[in-house]
């Protein structure tokens, strides 16, 4: 059991590291450097950047060297908890993401709950009722969550907000609070704001689960032990939840590992929309702008909670799963 | 019907009919099954796979699932109370039906491997079914369990029991199995095909611990088999099945040494014998069994029939009459056709 | 004293009211009198010191620091000699937030512009006249190498020091002659020699070149490296600018602090900075670091690497209005962060911002008309004085395929093509009728114009005439599909427009041009690079024909990269030839076309000319230009890009147009220190 | 040797049916022909899937004769029609039946900026079957200027004379006939891609299934690393890397692999894992003791009894191909104007204008959601059919 714990770690570590090379190239992949972003971007906004003013910036910023000299010298610092400057923000990493990490965690969790919510009751109606009325129209209202471009969904539910409820218009909190130190009243605020990204992130994954959710529950409701339950004479809802919903949740466990890491990809779009203070956004910036140690770091965090999140998973399922469990010893 | 005198009546089937309905048609699984069970003795209901065996048993404990559905008959239950009632009557989630499912009749069947939810403990889930019909505490039914794992024969049960199915063999699973069945005394044991995935030595065991219990609590057993060798070694009485329908009832003695209907003759005749050369072909029934949907007119096995009667078997149904005085059989051998019984009726397709 | 002659002032005034009827009608023409578009207008300086206040106000804000002795009277925070400004309208009262939207860190323009009074010099609100600053005034030396700089007696950085003639040779000695920290700049030099900084008296400045710079004071009000301001020029890693705040930056920088370089470099490491110089650069941005000393109407409280950036009123600003109230009248200024341009449209519509003309977009405007009285907001639309919002220029330095660069270096060719654009057409669509078609040249008001047939030279729709000039230059060959083919191999002719998203679809323009080419039988493909991307591949020669806004070339000198190729990081009509002129001919391709060559020669010569001999060699730029289609105009004189402002009903001092134009820093040219709220509840 | 044909039945059944004669081929045939039966048996069960069999044919039709059934040239601008609403057509006039459509005349409001259109009850234009049009390749096959519909006199472009159905974009050009268009793509868009990752998929988690050891490691290291990648970045370095002088067919063909390269681990694993069970399979098992070849094993007896789930699998991938072309438009990374996709026609309707004026451009929203609400159906009902325990 240790022995296989410090297997799985030991690749995860492996797995990080490759991925933070994987990081660091996608990012210099494009042509150009942070400069010549740099220089596109102000050009748009109205500012100029001479060709002096280019050269200096280059030296100062050392995008002028090759990568592994950049590479090597990033993952040095990150190997010491520093993840480096932020060349867009001006500032260290860790402070242009940190406050941003959480609000990524509190929207996250939301999508991820309501998701979650939905689906696995939605999931288990529509097994046990296959084929009914129920079964169509829920499949039917998750995949129309599904099919609609969520960016457009977005959009058209901010114009609704604004035409029809006078909501505030995106972000996470209201003019009158952004400035604010955190009160009840601002946590009050945030909590308003959440329900419609939540929403709209919500219901993209939400048809996937009940699919899933339905068909591990399809396959589990045809194996004999569900008639044994029965005979027992218990009820049936008894019977559907403690032995084939339980044991259709299973697989679920094996997914959670990827589920946060890909709810906040999923939310880079839906953040730029709604223009959320999350970390979705930023990554965008840093990557539009080659801001290497930004983005490094941000694509980095995601894949190594990816890689913590699948040995999280193996050791949750090996604890849910008596047979895994008991056969690994 | 036979009736021994000295035997009480527990369960009577009486004509039920139970179809299956589906987009393509309807599947006649049980079409007209009519049987009695008696106290303390074992009716063996014999058939090739797909004749409507475990629908029956499902039917009786009313767990028969879409898209099956009970269209016509009486199951007729005598509860311990001494109360009788229509099971067909009930509805299959109603409290009455839940207390006498696994309560009074109780079910063993055919897959110890699958059959437990790997999620839980052997424990756990025979507890489960004691506390559902008794009032008693979690020790006490933990106590109890132990006592019944013991009794069907499970070494150490104090151990076995926090267990999980996976961890036990095939043959104790089933014998955990069983335990769970008599965890309430029941008035019937349904074992449907309770040996078929054991190997030849456990299946004997199993059936040996059968008839032991069966003895000590004097219940009624309904085994559920398409093996002739285990109905000669258990069963009192035999159930012939073929295609929902019951061909020929009567004392295991009385079918063995005279079977009546070809069909009975022709399953008898495929029983391997220690006798017979290893390299031999076993006989076997010409044709096979008939798609679902295309269940034949008139006598449903006239295809296959060595004595088929042209005009008669695949025109008119048969019914089930006695032959003598412990047989009935379902024939036109032995019975004229019914003027009334038209073949409007017999059209099973659509 | 000032370097304005009687003469030049008279000749403005005529040249404005031209300009101003030439609008005007070009607006009623346009769009048959919509009412968006108003009389350019905005606050005077008053300089005669007869006139000025001899009493002093100050804000509310303020006058509670003084109470509790935070801060000294405003009396001793004023300079003797103060900036006096007549509001446009009426005297303002102090307090209120100004809210904007911005769109990210690289968006410190947005807050720049709004300190845009930090420049030595500026330009008045028509943007045609040079006017004091943060300098009272100035003198040009008869032979015209030495100018020299009257600053503003008992002025003071944001935080109280004196802001002297030390802070300029400061800025010269540490950190602009520093090679560790920046690199010297044309705008310092004269034939390639630098010139230098020196002290006259604590208030006096002389910027000294080794030849006749006389283009130097209009660098000096412009825009540019040298001129900009402290707010522009020193923040995001830059530190050009004139000036910078001795007294603060001095511990930053090795020798004058006293510290060894590797002293520096360990503080700046334990405080998670590269080295020394990165963290100086930090330690000058405005924009990232709220304890820099400025000298702008504003100073940052809350970095622009936030959700929101925030500016508040800097308590020793040196302007006053002419009731002797201490500007700016606002309390502070907040941007929120927005991500993309639909959520201010949004916002904007939904009366969330008190005045916004950056990034938002012209194809929005139904919908910003419609919700006019709902959100208590109005709408103005500016005009630009630029050629074109979206100039085709065709890259002379092109080498890659020899075929296409016979093409893109042909008159004809580009004359044709440009006759082929239907200009009505894209007006109609992008500017929604609101821009001046016609071809790349400044507008008729600007003394720089060649003349109004200018506008029509080859800019006028003629398809006929197009296909035959394309039939008399040899492509006459056509494929099935009806395209014109190449001379070489007979396969079809396929141009590579290239665009990038920004203030005008671009993409979409080009495709309405790419279909109406399609007439002429010439196969155009509009490519949509994302911004960095295209950016790099303009600057590597990769680019044939490139599409942009020659915003700017309005005044050649100050901002010619968008009319000539005379800086490679935006060089679209000859990158190599960018190269080649500023590295003088060390790199890139020599251009062998005497038009160009001309061009460069023109140009170059101006900064020895006066006034009239500049405009002499503009004018002929211009023509030049025109005549070779080198970069195709399509509409321009429009409100795209900045023009199309918001305003909530509650602000005042508001003009109803302002000039909107890279030298006029909009809204700086307005000076916003002066806008207020009329609505009390507003004032908080 | 029954067990393929009733797995369900006992191995001591002493009443199996007559021996089928002799010869594993015809054996074989009937058992995966047995399967593929029971398939489609069940699918024919599943409504919803049946209808959304027919739309997603539909679609690939309008697809395959999309310049057939626009009527109008998709890249013709037109700045005195631009955000003109959708026509409305008129079936049956005084003269009994008579489709046309009413003459359409804008002109912009100089207050509202808006274009204002009115039609003219007089001028009636007229609908014909089979009209002139804009010329086009049939099929790729041969020139033609027919189309299933259009104007009877063939006056072609200007606002006076011709149809909008669906209305027209920002520079006038007519919505339906570059839906029509974008349907083509988007569809090939999601097929390419699928194909290409089924490809990847198949072969990867086939050899990592099959050998395990080392190579198994190794790819499940790699689907690991891919899957913990934001796709975003991916995309748009992969979009970046892309050779700058490509054309926009070629553009389009890259697109589709990166969207593959990252969808290729979903079915790598199913794929891995089926052949992991398989391999313990009693017919596998039988089939080696039979002394059969490997590759015959795997393509004999494997690949097809997991053929049906790669077919669902590759029906549910499509729509997430199809939303991720989507939202690549959406980033300015995926297909970009001049090429005429669902996405960049999307990305046209992201603005508060469309919201607030224009909101018929909101339109190309209906087929994606359909198509991709019935490939799901599709794919549900071919998943639910292929399952073999159902």
């Amino acid at each position: 059991m240790l022995s296989f714990i410090a297997r799985r770690i030991m690749l995860g570590a492996l797995t990080t590291w490759v991925i933070s090379i994987i990081a660091f190239l996608v990012i210099l992949l494009p042509p150009g450097d942070f400069v010549d972003a740099y220089i596109a971007q102000l050009s748009g906004l109205g500012q100029y950047v001479s060709l002096e003013t280019a050269a200096n910036l280059r030296e100062q910023y050392g995008t002028d060297q090759p990568f592994h000299v950049q590479y090597i010298k990033w993952i040095r610092r990150v190997a010491h908890g520093d993840f480096g400057q932020s060349l867009e923000f001006g500032v260290p990493v860790a402070d242009v993401i940190g406050d941003r990490l959480w609000l990524t965690m509190v929207v996250s969790l939301g999508a991820i709950a309501l998701t979650w919510g939905l689906a696995l009751p939605i999931g288990i109606y529509s097994a046990v009722h296959q084929y009914s009325f129920g079964d169509y129209f829920f499949t039917f209202i998750g995949f129309i969550g599904l099919a609609i471009p969520n960016f457009l969904l977005a959009l058209i539910l901010m114009y609704i907000g604004f035409k029809y409820f006078d909501a505030s218009i995106g972000g996470l909190f209201s003019p009158e609070y952004q400035l604010e130190p955190w009160t009840w009243e601002k946590i009050w605020d945030l909590i308003k704001h959440l329900p419609m990204p939540v929403i709209i992130l919500g219901m993209a994954g939400t048809a996937q689960l009940i699919r899933i959710m339905r068909a591990n529950l399809l396959d589990e409701l045809r194996k004999p032990y569900v008639v044994t339950a029965r005979a027992k004479g218990l009820t049936e809802t008894r019977v559907i939840l403690k032995y084939p919903v339980r044991a259709a949740l299973n697989p679920f466990a094996s997914t959670i590992g990827y589920l946060l890491p890909f709810v906040v990809s999923g939310s880079i779009i839906i953040s730029v929309v709604m223009s959320l203070p999350t970390v979705g956004p930023i990554l965008l910036r840093a990557l539009v702008a080659q801001d290497v140690y930004l983005a490094g770091t941000i694509i980095l965090m995601l894949g190594t909670l990816t890689v913590i999140g699948t040995i999280i998973s193996d050791l949750l399922l090996m604890w849910i799963d008596p047979r895994i469990r008991l056969e690994q010893r | 019907m036979q009736n021994n005198g000295l035997n009480q009546t527990i369960l009577s089937v009486r004509n039920l009919k139970t179809y299956f309905f589906q987009d393509e048609g309807t599947v006649k699984a049980v079409d007209g099954a009519t049987f009695d069970v008696y106290a303390g003795k074992t009716l063996g209901i014999v058939g090739e796979s797909g004749c409507g065996k475990s629908v029956t048993a499902r039917s009786i404990l009313r767990i028969e699932e879409k898209p099956a559905r009970i269209v016509e008959g009486e199951i007729t239950f005598h509860r311990a109370n001494g109360s009788v009632l229509d099971v067909t009557q009930l509805e299959p989630g109603s409290r009455e039906m839940r207390a006498i499912r696994g309560g009074e009749i109780s079910l063993v069947f055919q897959e110890p491997m699958t059959s437990f939810s790997a999620h839980y403990t052997i424990g756990n889930q025979i507890i489960e079914i004691i506390r559902l019909h008794q009032s008693v505490s979690k020790r006490a039914a933990r106590a109890q369990t132990i006592e019944l794992l013991r009794k069907v024969g499970i070494p150490k049960p104090e151990r076995r029991i926090d267990e999980y199915p996976f961890q036990l063999s095939g043959g104790l699973r089933q014998r955990v199995m069983i335990a769970m069945a008599l965890a309430n005394n029941p008035r019937i044991l349904i074992a449907d095909e309770p040996t078929t995935a054991l190997d030849v030595t456990t299946q004997a065991q199993i059936l040996e611990l059968l008839q032991e219990l069966q003895e000590q609590t004097r219940m009624a057993v309904i085994l559920i088999t398409h093996n002739m060798g285990v109905i000669a070694e258990t069963a009192d009485d035999v159930v012939v099945m073929y295609l929902g329908r019951v061909v020929e009832t009567g004392p295991v003695d009385d079918i063995f040494h005279a079977p009546q209907h070809p069909y009975t003759r022709a399953l008898l005749r495929s029983i391997p014998s220690i006798m017979s050369e290893s390299r031999t072909r076993l006989p076997t029934i010409s044709g096979s069994i008939p798609h679902p949907y295309n269940r034949p007119t008139g006598c449903p096995f006239h295809p296959r029939c060595p004595d088929f009667m042209p005009g008669t078997c695949n025109r008119l149904e048969p019914q089930l009459l006695p032959v003598n005085e412990h047989q009935q059989v379902n024939c036109f051998l032995y019975h004229e056709p019914q003027p009334h019984q038209s073949n409007d009726e017999a059209v099973s397709h659509e | 004293m000032w370097h304005v002659t009687l003469k030049r002032v008279r000749l403005l005034i005529v040249l404005t009211i031209l300009f101003v009827m030439l609008i005007s009608s070009a607006s009623l023409n346009a769009q048959g009198g919509g009412g968006y578009i108003g009389e350019l207008e905005g606050p005077t300086l008053v300089l005669d010191p007869a006139q000025w206040p001899t009493e002093f106000s100050e804000a509310p804000m303020l006058a509670e620091k003084v109470a509790a002795g935070d801060l000294p009277p405003v009396v001793e925070r004023i300079p003797s000699e103060p900036l006096v400004i007549q509001p446009l309208d009426s005297i303002g009262e102090y307090g209120g937030t100004w809210r904007r939207a911005f769109v990210g860190p690289g968006d410190g323009e947005n807050g720049n512009r709004i300190n845009a009074s930090d420049k030595l010099l500026f330009w008045d609100y028509t943007g045609t006249e040079i006017v004091p600053s943060a300098a009272k005034g100035w003198e040009v030396s008869e032979d015209g190498t030495t100018t020299t700089v009257f600053l503003r007696e008992g002025m003071k950085w944001s935080d109280g020091a004196p802001f002297t003639a030390d802070d300029f040779v400061f800025w010269f000695e540490w950190m602009y002659s520093d090679t560790r920290i920046t690199t010297p700049i044309a705008d310092m030099a004269v034939q390639g020699q630098q010139g230098r900084v020196e002290k006259v008296d604590d208030y006096t400045v002389s910027f000294v070149f080794p030849g006749p710079n006389l283009l130097f004071v209009d660098l000096l009000a412009g825009d540019t490296l040298i001129g900009g301001g402290q707010s522009v020029r020193q923040s995001r890693g830059t530190s050009y600018g004139a000036y910078a705040p001795a007294h603060y930056l001095k511990q930053f920088i090795p020798e004058v602090s006293g510290k060894t370089e590797e002293e520096l470099n360990k503080e700046a490491t334990d405080a998670g900075f590269e080295d020394w110089v990165t963290r100086l650069h930090f330690a000058t941005d405005w924009q990232l670091n709220p304890d820099v000393p400025n000298i702008g109407p504003f100073r940052t409280v809350q970095p622009i690497n936030t959700e929101a950036w925030v500016v508040e009123r800097n308590p020793y600003y040196w302007a006053v209005d002419t009731a002797g109230n201490q500007l700016p009248y606002l309390d502070r200024v907040v941007f929120t962060l927005a991500e993309n341009p639909q959520i201010i449209t949004l916002r904007a519509i939904a009366g969330e911002y008190d005045q916004q003309e950056r990034h938002i977009l012209m194809t929005e405007l139904p919908a910003i008309i419609e919700n006019q009285e709902t959100s208590n907001y109005t709408l103005h639309l500016d005009l630009a004085f630029n050629g074109s919002d979206a100039v085709y220029q065709f890259n002379q330095s092109y080498d890659a395929d020899p075929e296409i660069a016979k093409w893109l270096t042909n008159a004809d060719f580009r004359r044709a093509l440009s006759i082929g654009i239907d200009r009505d057409q894209l007006n109609e669509t992008f500017w929604l009728g609101a821009g001046v078609p016609g071809s790349a040249v400044p507008a008729e008001s600007s003394p720089y114009n060649p003349g109004p047939e200018y506008r029509d030279m080859w800019s006028t729709y003629d398809p006929d005439l197009a296909n035959q000039m394309l039939d008399d230059i040899g492509l006459t060959e056509r494929d099935s599909d009806g395209y014109r083919v190449r001379t070489d191999n007979g396969e079809r002719l396929r141009l590579e427009i290239q665009a990038v998203a920004s203030f005008l679809p671009y993409v979409q323009i080009s495709e309405m041009i790419a279909d109406q080419w399609s007439d002429l039988g010439i196969y155009a493909e509009p490519r949509e690079y994302e911004r960095t991307l295209g950016m790099t591949r303009a600057a590597n020669n990769e680019t044939q024909i490139f599409v942009w806004t020659n915003g700017g070339t309005e005044l050649l000198y100050l901002f010619p990269r968008h009319a000539i190729p005379v800086d490679p990081t935006e060089a679209f009509m000859g990158p190599a030839f960018a190269k080649w002129f500023v590295t003088n001919g060390a790199d890139g391709i020599e251009p062998t076309d005497p038009n160009l060559l001309r061009i460069y020669e023109l140009f170059t010569a101006a900064t020895g000319l006066d006034e009239a001999g500049r405009i002499q060699n503009a004018q002929e730029i211009w023509k030049i230009l025109v005549d070779q289609q080198y970069g195709i105009g399509t509409v321009g004189q429009s409100p795209a890009f900045m023009g199309v402002r918001i305003v909530n009903n509650d602000f005042a001092n508001i003009p109803d147009r302002t000039c909107i134009a890279q030298h006029c820093r909009t809204p700086g040219g307005s000076h916003p220190e002066t806008f207020y709220f009329t609505n009390p509840d507003r004032r908080d | 040797m029954d067990t393929m044909i009733s797995p369900d039945a006992p191995v001591a059944d002493p009443i199996a049916g007559l021996p089928e004669p002799e010869g594993s081929e015809t054996e074989e045939r009937i058992a995966v022909a047995t399967q593929w039966q029971l398939m489609s048996m069940r699918f024919r069960k599943h409504r919803l899937a049946m209808a959304s069999l027919i739309i997603v044919i539909l679609f690939y039709l309008i697809a395959i004769f999309a310049n057939f059934l626009a009527y109008a040239d998709p890249f013709k601008t037109e700045a005195y029609r631009s955000l003109m609403p959708p026509q409305k057509v008129i079936l049956w006039d005084d003269d009994g039946f008579n489709p046309h459509v009413l003459a359409v005349e804008g002109a912009r409001d100089p207050v509202s900026f808006k274009r204002i259109y009115k039609t003219d009850p007089d001028h009636k234009i007229p609908l014909r079957l089979f009209a002139h049009g804009y010329e086009y390749k049939f099929l790729g096959l041969f020139r033609t200027d027919r189309h299933l519909i259009g104007v009877a006199d063939d006056a072609g472009v200007t606002a006076e004379e011709s149809i909008f159905l669906m209305g027209t974009d920002l520079l006038g050009r007519d919505l339906f006939s570059r839906l029509m268009r974008a349907t083509r793509i988007s569809l090939s868009v999601g097929l390419v891609g699928v194909a290409l990752s089924m490809f990847l998929g198949v072969l990867l988690g086939g050899i990592s299934g099959l050998y395990g050891g080392v190579i198994d490691i190794t790819i499940q290291r790699l689907i690991e690393i891919t899957r913990s990648i934001p796709t975003i970045p991916l995309w748009m370095g992969l979009a970046a890397a892309m050779p700058r002088d490509w054309s926009v067919v070629k553009i389009y063909f890259a697109i589709t692999l990166i969207i593959s390269l990252i969808g290729w681990t979903d079915l790598a694993r199913v794929v891995r894992g089926r052949f992991l069970s398989l391999r313990n399979e009693d017919f596998v098992l039988a089939a080696e003791l039979a002394g059969a070849g490997q590759l015959r094993i795997i393509f004999r007896h494997m690949v097809p009894s997991f053929l049906s789930h790669i077919i669902a699998a590759m029906t549910l991938a499509l729509p997430a191909m199809i939303i991720s072309e989507t939202a690549l438009s959406f980033l300015g990374l995926g297909l970009r104007p001049p090429a005429i996709s669902w996405g960049v026609l999307l990305q046209d309707a992201q603005n508060i204008q469309t919201m607030a004026n224009t909101p018929w451009l909101l339109l190309v929203a209906v087929p994606v959601i359909i198509v991709i609400l019935a490939f799901n159906f599709l794919g549900d009902g071919l998943r639910d059919a292929a399952d073999p325990y159902g």
